[in-house]
């Protein structure tokens, strides 16, 4: 029934390759926005630095928070990378073994976000319960547009499971591309600064509560809680990037062919991300963030992309 | 798999069971001589009951298929012959009840010892008395075999859940509380009466078998008709918008094990009435069902779903909070079987597709139980220790009750539908189902479909923050009050119970593929398919897949077990990286606050929590909000500020309260202007006479 | 009692009893409109005495129609009590407790009147609408026996005073004894006697709690309306 | 034996009331109460078993059948009921003052009086004996109902007998009017006896039937309290003596019931079954829904319980209406049902006034916590009267409502379960509100009496056994007694 079948190594590979490539994503972003503002700007490899860092500090933990605050990143940290566990990076075919799909992806994304929240709120304290408060205001109105544009294109391939939606998408997308296609990109593109908490919808250079909404959430960790929260935040950026190729431009093998097409999926996967990241740079050095209750009303313009792709496709 | 059990182990084992529930009930005598005596020997029974009833009804389900039980009951009325007939749905249900039933059976003696400590002894009596009644109503209305016995049960039910409801504490609150319970579940249960009735006086008899018969000459329109009146009296008792409002209200007011059984078994007795007359009595000889009956449905579930979780977020009652929850399942539960409705019975890709949306619907009816019966034991020990429940009152319980916070969470994650645990499972199911359909059916249809997807995945993302906040409001943070500040562990058999639960939860969530395998019979049976496990895991018990038999590229397939193993292994490895490279000591440090030295009043309440999902749709909520602020002399010193905000349920005062104020209104109107004199009363007479002269003497 | 159609050596003829019981009839509308007319207690009173005595006399015409010796004696006991000691009891209770003279309608005495008219009419209609009755009962015998029940309940209920209840139920139940005597085969003797023993009771419990009331609170018991609703 | 018994069984209360006018003290006139109703309600076992055997016995004017005998049960159950519960009650009234010591014969002497009027009631076969008995029930409980001497009870006892002295007038005119229509095809004495009658009914002239009938129905359902021809009923009912009224609500309405059923079998011989059916569908829809607006905004117990009264006799006048054996043997059964639970509901509602000294709902408050067992009959009383299982209510009008709906009566059937529902809200909130909450300062804290709460049990008990079950041997009596009004 599988058109090609991945072996569970390769999955993993991906996976890793995932977590190891996250922070250089969030890099080469700051780099470009850098560059955009005229700016030198850190090198691309900070992000790694700045991890490395805080696995070395030790941690102040808050007085009030209970035994489960220290849990929380490890098991944010593992909700994000299963997570990348399900994307198809350097493949377009599923796995020998089901993991799980789309909606699992989905899932897994807002368990992290769910137990972040919680941590932020273990401790006590303001910051931590705005930014939960904001973070799960904007939840549950990006999930259900980006649910819809994993409908819109699941509908066609006639399932929710990523590699075999791009086994079925196929190298060739982009001639195969229909009107509903580039409608759901459109929502995706709008909904992308939302679930990588990016401006216009979070800024994550601050903890200023006029504008945060993740940062504050991590205000109380410190030390490799830190770092494990911020390795988890490139992973979900990265994560949903992949998300977003996945379902739009997958490139690679159906087969589970030799190293040589691999290799070259590899490469694929590294081009789409560079782009999408070079956009979200775009998008964030040239639009402001906006009031949080202003929010819904830019997401009112993906769920329209959204709801119409899906018409174009069931009508 | 397994051989299938002598029919006669299974008829003792349903004789047990009633004679279990019926020592329980009698255990009220005890109260005479101790009150807690009374309460624990009842309790013991419930539990043997329950116990019983899982037997039984695991027995038939893993039994050969298709073979129905069936066992006479004595003739208790000349005009109708009793019997209890089970079949795979009935047992299906009888499980559930069973299960949440064994929890409540552990819970509840420690928990009303710890709550209400100088309850009477008559009250003690009445709760056990009426919750052996409670359990046993449900336990047999789902192998009821006839109309009479499955009406006495559904209002035996009815009736030991009021006792219950007002029992708990005799404050006015309970008893309107009851009062609203009961007079709507008694329109409902009239409604039903006709549906039940129209049938029997058709089949010349009671029992299941002959109103099938009957309902085989009924012409569609009367067929339709009837499905309405029983879908409305089944509705007002699943609490589906906009029959809802006595639900957030009644189920509070029990003592929470009650609660937990009234939110997690209850209501589904409801779903099994309507799963019953819509696809086993009412249902067509031949050709798929009405369509107006799925799509009403489908509607009536979606919108229950999402005004229950919006509401839900708006409380600062855990117990009412919870309450709101369960009208978001009923409604999610309902759009499974919508969907199923709509597609059953139609070409072959219907079949597998209205059993993939039935298995949903069946699946989150048990996993709706096991972790909202959780989540109200949870509430209830918070309850019992700390007396509050007002969630801005508590705060900081994590280091106070470990174990009880612990199940809460997997209750919370459960019910926000997030992976790895059971709610998940069942939501998958239905996305898949409802993205079936859509393809199914192309143009509008299929569009609604998709529409009542995005709502449901709106309605998870919803439920998620609402349980951010409950959860986090309740447990974390700083105790807000000294109730909370003295709160300590609730007693072991009360954290027994909820580990029951719990871990049901978690099997239910890694490996939901046995939970399938249960499933077989009731989906085989109502829709003449495959069954489920033929659909869903075909690859074994381990894997659950779709078929969505679309353009063919091939099921999606998860697996919750290699899942839940991978994120297990990945936690282990974040674990190590978490513990840090060097080994520099932890130290604790006051919560930043600017500076200032943090008091509880610095933490986040529930309220300030809601506030943006408040303004975002006020447009439903129509919030009320009053702010007085006292100045000192100058207005631009505030002396104090009073805040009052409350959200009210739209459909109970825009429709409840005006019709009933306009009834009583009428009634004392009426009464007022009428006379106490004796020439009225003669003139009466002889009015009605004379009229009646002219009606009926007058020769034709 | 004798069998149906009474037999050739009748004294008077079947036509010419109609002929009678209707005349009656006629007079007893007449005294019933005397009644609901009638302005003064006393004139009810001695309207309903006359009504009696019409009853009495109709029962002794249709005795010697049919020879029916149980007539004769149920004419005589109407004759006995219903037009002599009722009233003279009415009489002395009004006496007794000095109350007003005048009758107090509830509706005024036109419209009681046009009511009563309404009555007498549809009374006619109905049985005018069940062509075959005349055979079981003489004459217009039922049509008049409906009109004074009824209006006898009429003046009951647009009266304010108790005694003028009390009138207006003799009044209906003289329509009912007179509809009764005219049923062709006449009554049981025991039954009828039973009946007019009730009355009496009736009456008798009657008086003495407007006695009482007026005793005890001083007010007419017709007036008490603190029950209601 | 059993013919024998015919006449025996309206001496025993008569006998009853001569003996006790030979004494004035309480005790002993307790004892011949209850006495008396054991004696009765044993030789209506014997009457019942002679009949089971032996089918309907007539003796003069007195007939029995099984129609007859379910009223008859009924009624000496009742009786017994209220016998027992008089002891305590009494006792209580005496120390309020309620009650006149000297005064006491004569209340035993009408209430066995007034026993004995419904006995031959239920046992007449003669119409015109079924009539003067109705009468004389009027007149010995409008004593009754004044018995208290205050103008309230005097007021009420004046509205009660005039009131219904002219129902009952009109009964006659419908009695005479069969009677005439009768003794066209009959001729004899015997055109007056009910069972004569139903020889010949089919020959009987439809039209002065119908006439008849319409007059008796209005002229019984006076008695019976339907309305709206009903608002002497809440009156009479609530001013009465608590068993007074036990009997007036719970059999009285009963026998007018009784006669009504008479000449309604008459009728539908003579007319066709359709057009009695109609009438008694009029009325009783209009009972139940007259009746719901007053229950709603009452504040007076006893009277809501009055109201209550009408809404079950229209309940029953529906099952007549509707008909067929379902409907009919459902309305008979209500008829017992009913009166079992108002006697009960009449008596829980007495105590409970008498501890808070008050008839006015919004003063009677927590009853649990004063008087646990009177609260809880009460609470089961209000259920019952709801329609509420396991209590036997439900079981009847389950019934009625299967009749209603396999006659295919969608309309009635819609407005009767819409009533029901609304007053079962109302009755509810009552109940709860007077049986929940904190009781009032003025609330009586003594220990509840044994005596009253005997009487109080033994209906329960049978309201709960009812609910639960049918016994055979009353099953049989009621499909019996279905049969006669059926055929």
């Amino acid at each position: 029934m599988m058109s090609g079948e991945i072996s569970v190594v390769i999955v993993l590979l991906d996976m890793a390759l995932l977590v190891l490539i996250g922070p250089l994503v969030t890099g080469i972003i700051q780099k470009i926005k850098a560059r955009l503002q005229c700016r030198q700007g850190a090198g691309v490899l900070q992000p790694y630095r700045d991890i490395r860092k805080l696995l070395r500090k030790g941690t102040v933990q808050a007085d009030t928070a209970s035994g489960f605050f220290r849990s929380i990143p490890v098991l944010v940290l593992a909700a994000t990378v299963a997570a990348g566990a399900l994307v198809p990076v350097m493949r377009a075919a599923p796995p020998v073994f089901p993991m799980g799909d789309a909606i699992m992806l989905l899932g897994l994304l807002a368990l992290a976000r769910f137990l972040t929240a919680l941590g932020a709120l273990d401790a006590g304290g303001a910051f931590g319960g705005m930014g939960a408060s904001r973070e799960m205001t904007i939840a549950p109105l990006v999930e259900p547009v980006l649910m819809m544009v994993v409908f819109s294109t699941a509908l066609a391939a006639g399932t929710t499971e990523l590699g075999a939606l791009a086994a079925h998408r196929g190298t060739s997308w982009i001639l195969s591309w229909r009107a509903a296609d580039f409608l759901g990109f459109a929502a995706m593109l709008v909904l992308l600064p939302a679930e990588t908490g990016r401006i216009p919808v979070d800024n994550p250079d601050t903890h200023l509560e006029l504008t945060m909404l993740h940062e504050g959430m991590l205000l109380e960790h410190s030390g490799p809680g830190l770092g494990c929260m911020l390795l988890a935040s490139h992973a979900r950026q990265i994560v949903t990037l992949g998300l977003v190729s996945a379902l739009f431009f997958p490139f690679g093998p159906t087969e589970s062919a030799g190293a040589m097409g691999l290799l070259l999926g590899a490469g694929a996967f590294a081009v789409k991300i560079l782009v999408l990241a070079g956009f979200l740079a775009l998008v964030e050095s040239s639009y402001a963030k906006l009031r949080l209750f202003r929010v819904p009303q830019y997401l009112g313009v993906g769920f329209v992309c959204a709801l119409t792709a899906l018409a174009l496709r069931i009508l | 798999m397994s051989s299938p059990p002598d029919p006669a182990i299974l008829l003792t084992g349903t004789i047990l069971m009633a004679s279990c529930y019926g020592a329980g009930a009698l255990t009220l005598v005890l109260a005479r001589w101790s009150g807690r005596l009374a309460i624990a020997a009842g309790h013991v029974a419930a539990l043997a009951g329950a116990v019983a009833g899982l037997g039984v009804s695991l027995g038939v389900l893993l039994g050969d298929q298709g073979r129905t039980l069936t066992l006479p009951l004595p003739v208790l009325f000349p005009f109708a012959r009793l019997s209890l007939s089970m079949d795979g749905l009935s047992a299906y249900f009888l499980l559930v009840i069973s299960l949440v039933a064994i929890a409540a059976a552990l819970y509840g003696p420690a928990y009303l010892r710890a709550h209400s400590p100088d309850a009477g002894r008559a009250r003690q009596a009445a709760q056990v008395l009426a919750l052996n009644v409670f359990l046993g109503c449900m336990s047999f209305l789902c192998c009821a075999g006839d109309a009479l016995t499955f009406l006495l049960c559904w209002e035996g039910m009815t009736l030991a859940s009021y006792v219950l409801v007002v029992s708990d504490d005799r404050d006015g609150e309970n008893a309107r509380a009851g009062h609203l319970y009961m007079v709507m579940a008694h329109g409902g249960t009239a409604l039903l009466f006709i549906a039940f009735f129209a049938l029997t006086e058709r089949a010349g008899a009671f029992d299941f078998a002959a109103l099938r018969a009957a309902a085989g000459g009924l012409d569609a329109t009367t067929r339709t008709a009837l499905f309405f009146l029983a879908l409305g009296g089944f509705a007002t008792k699943a609490g589906v918008v906009p029959l809802h409002v006595w639900l957030p209200r009644a189920h509070p007011a029990a003592p929470s094990h009650v609660s937990a059984l009234m939110s997690g078994v209850m209501l589904k007795v409801a779903i099994y009435g309507i799963l019953r007359f819509a696809f086993d009595l009412l249902a067509p000889v031949t050709g798929p069902l009405p369509p107006s009956w799925g799509w009403t449905v489908l509607v009536l579930g979606t919108t229950s779903a999402v005004v229950g979780v919006l509401y839900a977020l708006q409380q600062h009652d855990l117990k009412r909070l919870l309450a709101f929850h369960s009208v978001e399942n009923v409604g999610i539960i309902l759009i499974g079987v919508g969907l199923a409705m709509v597609l059953c019975r139609r070409e072959a890709a219907g079949v597998a597709l209205a059993t993939l949306a039935l298995t949903a619907a069946l699946l989150h009816t048990l996993n709706h139980a096991a972790f909202k019966g959780l989540l109200f034991l949870g509430a209830g020990s918070v309850l019992c220790r700390t007396h509050v429940r007002n969630m801005e009152e508590l705060g900081g319980l994590a280091r106070r009750m470990p174990w009880t916070t612990g199940l809460f969470l997997l209750g919370a994650v459960a019910i926000s539908a997030l992976p790895p645990l059971n709610g998940f499972v069942s939501e998958w199911l239905t996305f898949q189902a409802l993205l079936g359909g859509a393809g199914h059916f192309h143009g509008p249809a299929g569009l609604a479909i998709v529409l009542s997807a995005a709502m449901l995945a709106l309605t998870g993302g919803l439920a998620a923050a609402c349980f951010a906040k409950a959860f986090g409001v309740t447990f974390f943070g700083r105790p807000r009050t000294s109730h909370a500040e003295h709160a300590t562990e609730a007693p072991a058999s009360m954290i027994a119970g909820m580990v029951w639960l719990g871990a049901l939860c978690v099997v239910l969530g890694v490996a939901p593929g046995y939970a399938v395998r249960l499933l077989d019979a009731p989906t085989a049976a109502l829709l003449d398919g495959p069954g489920a496990s033929a659909v869903v895991s075909i690859r074994g018990p381990l894997v659950l897949s779709a078929e969505l038999a679309l353009t063919g590229t091939g099921a999606t397939a998860i697996s919750m077990t290699v899942l839940t193993a991978l994120l297990i292994a990945l936690a282990a490895l974040a674990w190590a990286l978490r513990r840090g490279s060097s080994g520099v000591a932890r130290r604790e440090a006051p919560t930043w606050t600017c500076g200032m030295s943090p008091t509880e009043r610095f933490d986040y309440t529930a309220t300030a929590f809601a506030k943006p999902l408040r303004l975002v749709f006020a447009a439903l909520y129509r919030p009320r909000r009053e702010v007085t602020r006292e100045t000192a002399g100058t207005p631009y010193v505030a002396s104090r500020i009073h805040y009052y905000g409350e959200v009210v349920d739209v459909a109970e005062t825009q429709v409840y309260h005006r019709v009933q104020r306009g009834i009583t209104l009428l009634s004392r109107i009426i009464r007022l202007r009428s006379t106490g004199r004796i020439h009225g009363y003669i003139g009466f007479v002889l009015g009605a006479l004379f009229v009646a002269l002219l009606l009926f003497g007058v020769g034709r | 009692m004798r069998a149906h159609g009474a037999g050739a050596e009748d004294p008077v003829s079947t036509e010419m009893v109609h002929a009678i019981i209707d005349d009656i009839g006629a007079l007893l509308l007449f005294t019933m409109i005397l009644i609901v007319a009638a302005g003064q207690v006393y004139r009810a009173i001695y309207a309903v005495a006359a009504q009696s005595l019409l009853i009495a006399i109709a029962g002794g015409v249709l005795a010697a129609a049919t020879g029916n010796i149980d007539l004769w004696v149920i004419a005589g006991i109407t004759l006995v009590v219903k037009a002599i000691v009722l009233p003279s009891v009415l009489h002395w209770v009004v006496r007794r407790m000095n109350v007003r003279r005048e009758v107090e309608p509830v509706i005024p005495i036109a419209a009681t009147l046009a009511l009563a008219v309404v009555i007498v009419v549809m009374s006619f209609h109905l049985s005018a609408s069940l062509g075959t009755v005349r055979q079981a009962i003489t004459g217009n015998a039922l049509p008049v026996g409906i009109a004074l029940t009824l209006t006898g309940v009429l003046v009951m209920a647009t009266r304010m005073t108790a005694l003028t209840q009390m009138v207006g139920l003799f009044a209906s139940e003289n329509g009912i004894f007179f509809t009764a005597m005219a049923v062709t085969q006449g009554m049981p003797l025991i039954i009828e006697i039973g009946v007019i023993l009730d009355v009496i009771l009736a009456a008798l419990v009657m008086t003495i709690m407007v006695l009482r009331v007026r005793s005890t609170v001083d007010a007419d018991i017709a007036d008490l309306d603190r029950l209601r609703g | 034996m059993a013919e024998t018994l015919l006449w025996v069984l309206p001496l025993v209360p008569t006998a009853t009331a001569l003996l006790m006018l030979t004494t004035r003290d309480r005790r002993i006139l307790s004892a011949l109460d209850i006495g008396g109703s054991t004696v009765l309600l044993a030789l209506t076992l014997v009457l019942v078993r002679g009949v089971a055997s032996g089918g309907p016995r007539t003796f003069g004017v007195f007939r029995v059948d099984d129609l007859g005998l379910v009223f008859l049960l009924l009624l000496v159950v009742c009786t017994l009921a209220v016998s027992i519960y008089t002891v305590g009650w009494l006792k209580q009234a005496v120390a309020v003052g309620n009650m006149k010591g000297e005064s006491l014969r004569s209340y035993f002497v009408l209430v066995h009086a007034f026993v004995a009027t419904m006995v031959v009631t239920v046992l007449a076969d003669n119409l015109g004996v079924l009539w003067i008995a109705m009468e004389g029930t009027t007149i010995t409980s409008a004593v009754l109902i004044g018995y208290h001497g205050h103008h309230h009870g005097l007021e009420a006892a004046w509205k009660y007998i005039i009131v219904t002295t002219i129902g009952i007038s009109f009964g006659l005119f419908g009695t005479v009017l069969i009677y005439a229509a009768a003794a066209d095809v009959h001729a004899g004495a015997g055109a007056m006896s009910w069972s004569a009658i139903m020889a010949v009914a089919p020959r009987l002239d439809p039209g002065i039937v119908r006439i008849g009938f319409i007059f008796v129905m209005v002229g019984y359902g006076t008695k019976a309290g339907l309305a709206p021809m009903h608002l002497w009923l809440p009156d009479a009912h609530s001013q009465a003596p608590t068993p007074v009224s036990a009997l007036l609500s719970g059999v009285l309405i009963k026998c007018a019931l009784l006669g009504i059923i008479r000449f309604q079998t008459i009728a539908s011989a003579a007319c066709g079954s359709k057009f009695p059916a109609e009438v008694l569908l009029v009325f009783g829809l209009t009972s139940i829904v007259v009746a719901t607006p007053f229950i709603l905004a009452q504040h007076d117990l006893k009277r809501l319980l009055g109201y209550h009264s009408v809404e079950h006799v229209g309940i029953v006048a529906l099952g007549l209406g509707f008909g067929g054996p379902v409907g009919t043997y459902g309305a008979l059964l209500h008829v017992m049902n009913h009166g079992i639970t108002k006697a009960l509901a009449f008596f829980a509602a007495g105590t409970a006034i008498a501890r808070y000294g008050s008839r006015d709902m919004r003063i009677i408050r927590g009853l649990l916590a004063v008087a646990p067992v009177g609260a809880t009959l009460l609470m089961f009383a209000a259920l019952s009267l709801a329609g509420v299982p396991p209590f036997s209510i439900f079981v009847s009008e389950l019934l009625v409502l299967r009749a209603g709906i396999g006659q295919g009566h969608f309309v009635a059937i819609a407005i009767f379960l819409a009533m029901v529902v609304i007053i079962f809200a109302g009755l509810l909130h009552h109940a709860g509100a007077m049986a929940f909450g904190q009781p009032a300062a003025t609330a009586g804290r003594e220990a509840e009496a044994p005596s009253p709460l005997l009487g109080m049990l033994l209906l329960a008990a049978i309201m709960l056994l009812l609910g639960l079950t049918i016994p055979a041997s009353f099953d049989g009596l009621l499909r019996r007694a279905t049969e006669v009004i059926v055929g």
